[in-house]
């Protein structure tokens, strides 16, 4: 590096003599370049500054000396920015780490999500999971009981980034370790409630809707934590209500019991369930209304449930100009036959 | 108001013109020292992208004036063009800290920070279109 | 630090020959260079360490990824010339009993 | 801003002023106090320079044209440093926002290690564990069975940081919902190896060492996946010898066996169980030999188990000049009586 | 070899006055402009993190040599030392980007930073004692 220093010393050197003979836009155009050059060879703002001075004594022995001694003083100025172009350097480095971290990270919380979404002879489903950043905060999740009975479980843990990542990890693990035979969702949400409430901090909280779906007589049974409404679609009036299903947020006291709700699925209606992600799309004129959710949903009820969900967030994500506030998370489950 | 230049950029002398043409735009308005360095580093960067990336282009400088409620705002548009590739992810080449070219803090998101204002308008395979302005304070 | 990547291929099995260190920073180039070898099916992919002297957790996890390709696609991995260090490591992770490690060293030992 | 500016400006030209005229030590040090003021109110390196030459043209009206005109250049060059210099402050800015994010991630991950060390009437227990940046891949956990024998885990998950600790957490909820009975440690290992081998990725593993102390007869029963090897001293002889218990890393195969190993402890002996944070601590000069840590333990033998763990971290972070490469932890149990 | 200076510092003087002697050794040791400014900036933040922090202690100046293979190696040590209250997080006073006080990049990893080798010893209630060499190039 000592070696190079002289270089750089030499062609500034250079560039500012002819600099000094022309005096012109290309002289300076040079200077710019030169700074690319000496940062990148990492050479700090006070060395620049003492390389210049060193090159104007030089060339002007008649200079001053109170202007001289000036410029020692405005290298002791200059330290300070030096540090501060040191610490960028080593701050740059770290957050590359960081990034890579995470990056890892959130791919790892990938494989904690299904891998595909069962398949059942009579419905038809589609899911769209998406974080706001790297890391997700949302949660969902499919099984498929002896009875082929289809449980569905939908979460959002307050917050997101990577707290609400380590946390919806819990939420995973909890619920593989939960007692072999099929729960019903209001038993499912009071069994997971005391898992969270032992070991989540005091100002966490975890909301969810858990339900099951029996296609042998396509009824949907459901239980709510404090979860985001999500809707039903009722195809002969094309018209859709609200699911909603009362229940304290997870996380907050010991014991809490679940209400059990329950609905029966007729013939190319679906069940719509979402996390807040959706419903609190803001854009630049405000929130949006859930009834615009529902037109969009509707706008695509002709589709596969997948490209429903698809074309749902794509659109829902261009109006809040590809930046999203939350992680959104979007389930349809249609009955087909 | 005031007459706009325009600059063909496929040379390195169409950089340094391009320079030149902004520098004595920024001293006619009375921008300091300090603000015309930043004004010509940021043609400067803008007709360096064209050069290097698009082959071939060109910078419109233009004063401009905004009436505000207190009189009126004058101030430098740079604007820069090119028929190129454009670009394909706006967001990672905006982003801090990741250019490839340049040491640190160079690139697009040094020229928005030299500037006051930024806009670009890019599409993959359809050209870039930058605009960049400096109001006098 | 930095790992060297040499790849040979001999008689239609890979040959990797590293030189450096293998950590968090050099795995990701060591994963890319010896995992997508594995996924060939029937063939040996030969990895040579005799110019390393240092290999952290996540070094030994490509290893660990690697066998696993190399049990789904029915391709086989060696590991050869193993320093007294990095071998440790590979014997403290119980490493050593389910990966072919300096076979190839043995079999002429038993010659 | 722009009246600090003017402020400033005033300000250099007095402490500059002085400077010139006393020539002394005191007016360098105004200059350096001077330079976090500048830095404080975000003035750039640049306009640093350019304020500088403003003044000093006005002292020495009779400074040659061409020093003036190369203070142009330099400049120029400046504006280079003033670019880096402005993205240091945004990337400071982000990166404290994903520290604080990390910061939060962190505090919940600490609830997930136990609390207290539980209270065994003839033992005496330390234990320490520090993450190398703000997340922890080492994993650590007691607990007390109703024979009053104490099991201890200490666990490794490759890696470290941020994807680390979100499969820390995996390992805690695994281990909170094994069968209630209380397992042997080679069982419960087996136990484990099955619920990391289905949730972690192909080049993921969990290095562990589980041990159980039945304080009626003083055994300690062991097993260990692929885990650095601990120590059990011997105070009769004032020796070390190494606690290894051989077995595969967790989540390599779907069945692995763990031998089971045991050793008699005798009043004032000690285990030690560690995770290679702490033996591979890698200084200046190499690595650090097992025989140092030994020595080390040694050395502060005569003290309280936390005492003693504290005592070693303090050192051996020390000779790492504070900056661990990998989480540490270190666990002492002594028998007392 | 070389006369060590010890300076006591308990108020703003004692900074200056440590300041002083390190630029005469660092000059009478042949180190150019840049290098005296940085000795001299990293003793002022030692000797002001004593003022501020423990009300007082002392920096040792030594110009110090060392036998290479290919010669001497010469270089100045600056020790802070003070019987304060200690620093209770060393981890967390060395790590960048996060001094409360001091603009960007000040504090002791900026002193680090001026510095070729740095140590720190401290424990909360016990004082704290720092030591930095600069070698001579
Ligand atoms: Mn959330
Ligand atoms: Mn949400
Ligand atoms: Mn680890
Ligand atoms: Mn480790």
């Amino acid at each position: 590096l000592a070696d190079s220093y002289a270089i750089l010393e030499d062609q500034y050197k250079k560039i500012l003599n002819k600099y000094l003979q022309e005096k012109d836009e290309q002289g300076l155009y040079h200077a710019q370049q030169f700074s690319k050059k000496v940062m990148e060879n990492q050479i700090s703002p006070e060395e620049m500054v003492s390389l210049h001075l060193e090159i104007i004594e030089d060339l002007f022995p008649n200079l001053p000396a109170g202007a001289r001694d000036s410029f020692e003083f405005l290298l002791e100025v200059m330290i300070g920015y030096g540090l501060a172009y040191r610490e960028h350097q080593s701050l740059r480095d770290r957050q590359k780490e960081l990034e890579a971290e995470i990056n890892v990270a959130a791919n790892m919380q990938q494989t904690l999500l299904p891998k595909e979404v069962p398949y059942i002879d009579s419905l038809d489903i589609g899911v769209i999971s998406v974080p706001a950043s790297k890391m997700s905060g949302d949660y969902y999740h499919f099984v498929k009981d002896e009875n082929g009975c289809l449980g569905v479980a939908i979460a959002d843990i307050i917050g997101k980034g990577v707290p609400a990542a380590l946390c919806m990890s819990m939420i995973k693990y909890a619920m593989d370790s939960l007692p072999e035979q099929r729960l019903q969702p209001g038993a499912l949400l009071e069994n997971l409630n005391r898992v969270v409430e032992q070991n989540v901090a005091a100002n966490m909280f975890i909301t969810m809707m858990y339900g099951s779906y029996d296609p042998r007589v396509h009824h949907f049974y459901y239980s709510g934590a404090g979860h985001e409404p999500g809707f039903y679609y009722n195809s002969k009036n094309d018209s859709f209500e609200e699911l909603y299903a009362k229940g304290l947020v997870l996380g907050v006291t010991r014991e809490a019991n679940f209400r059990e709700y329950h609905k029966k699925v007729e013939v190319d209606d679906f069940v719509v369930l979402l996390s807040d992600g959706v419903t609190e799309c803001r854009t630049d004129e405000g929130f949006i209304e859930r009834e615009e959710i529902t037109n969009l949903i509707r706008q695509y009820s002709h589709m596969p449930a997948q490209e429903m969900v698809n074309n749902v967030f794509y659109q829902l994500e261009k109006l809040q100009g590809f930046q999203l506030r939350d992680d959104f998370s979007l389930i349809i489950i249609r009955r087909k036959v | 108001m005031g007459i706009q230049s325009k600059v063909e950029v496929h040379t390195e002398w169409g950089i340094v013109s391009a320079r030149q043409a902004g520098r004595n735009h920024a001293k006619d308005l009375g921008f300091g020292s300090v603000d015309q360095a930043r004004i010509t580093t940021a043609i400067s960067e803008l007709a360096r992208n064209i050069y290097l990336y698009a082959e071939k282009g060109e910078i419109i400088i233009e004063p401009i004036e905004e009436v505000q409620s207190n009189g009126m705002k004058r101030g430098l548009r740079i604007t820069a063009k090119d028929q190129g590739p454009g670009i394909n992810n706006i967001r990672q080449v905006m982003e801090d800290g990741f250019t490839t070219s340049g040491g640190l803090g160079a690139g697009l998101p040094g020229v928005k920070r030299l500037m006051d204002e930024f806009e670009i308008d890019s599409q993959s395979g359809q050209g870039t279109t930058i605009s960049a302005i400096k109001w006098l304070r | 630090m930095n790992l060297d990547i040499q790849k040979k291929e001999v008689d239609n099995n890979f040959h990797l020959y590293l030189t450096g260190e293998i950590d968090a920073y050099t795995a990701p180039t060591l994963r890319e260079a010896l995992v997508p070898l594995t996924e060939e099916e029937g063939k040996t992919v030969t990895v040579d360490l005799s110019g390393i002297d240092y290999i952290d957790s996540t070094g030994l996890g490509i290893f660990v990824g690697a066998l696993k390709s190399s049990h789904a696609n029915d391709s086989s991995l060696k590991l050869v010339g193993l320093n007294e260090r990095v071998y440790r490591i590979f014997s403290i992770t119980g490493l050593d009993e389910v990966m072919d490690i300096d076979e190839e060293k043995r079999e002429e030992a038993k010659k």
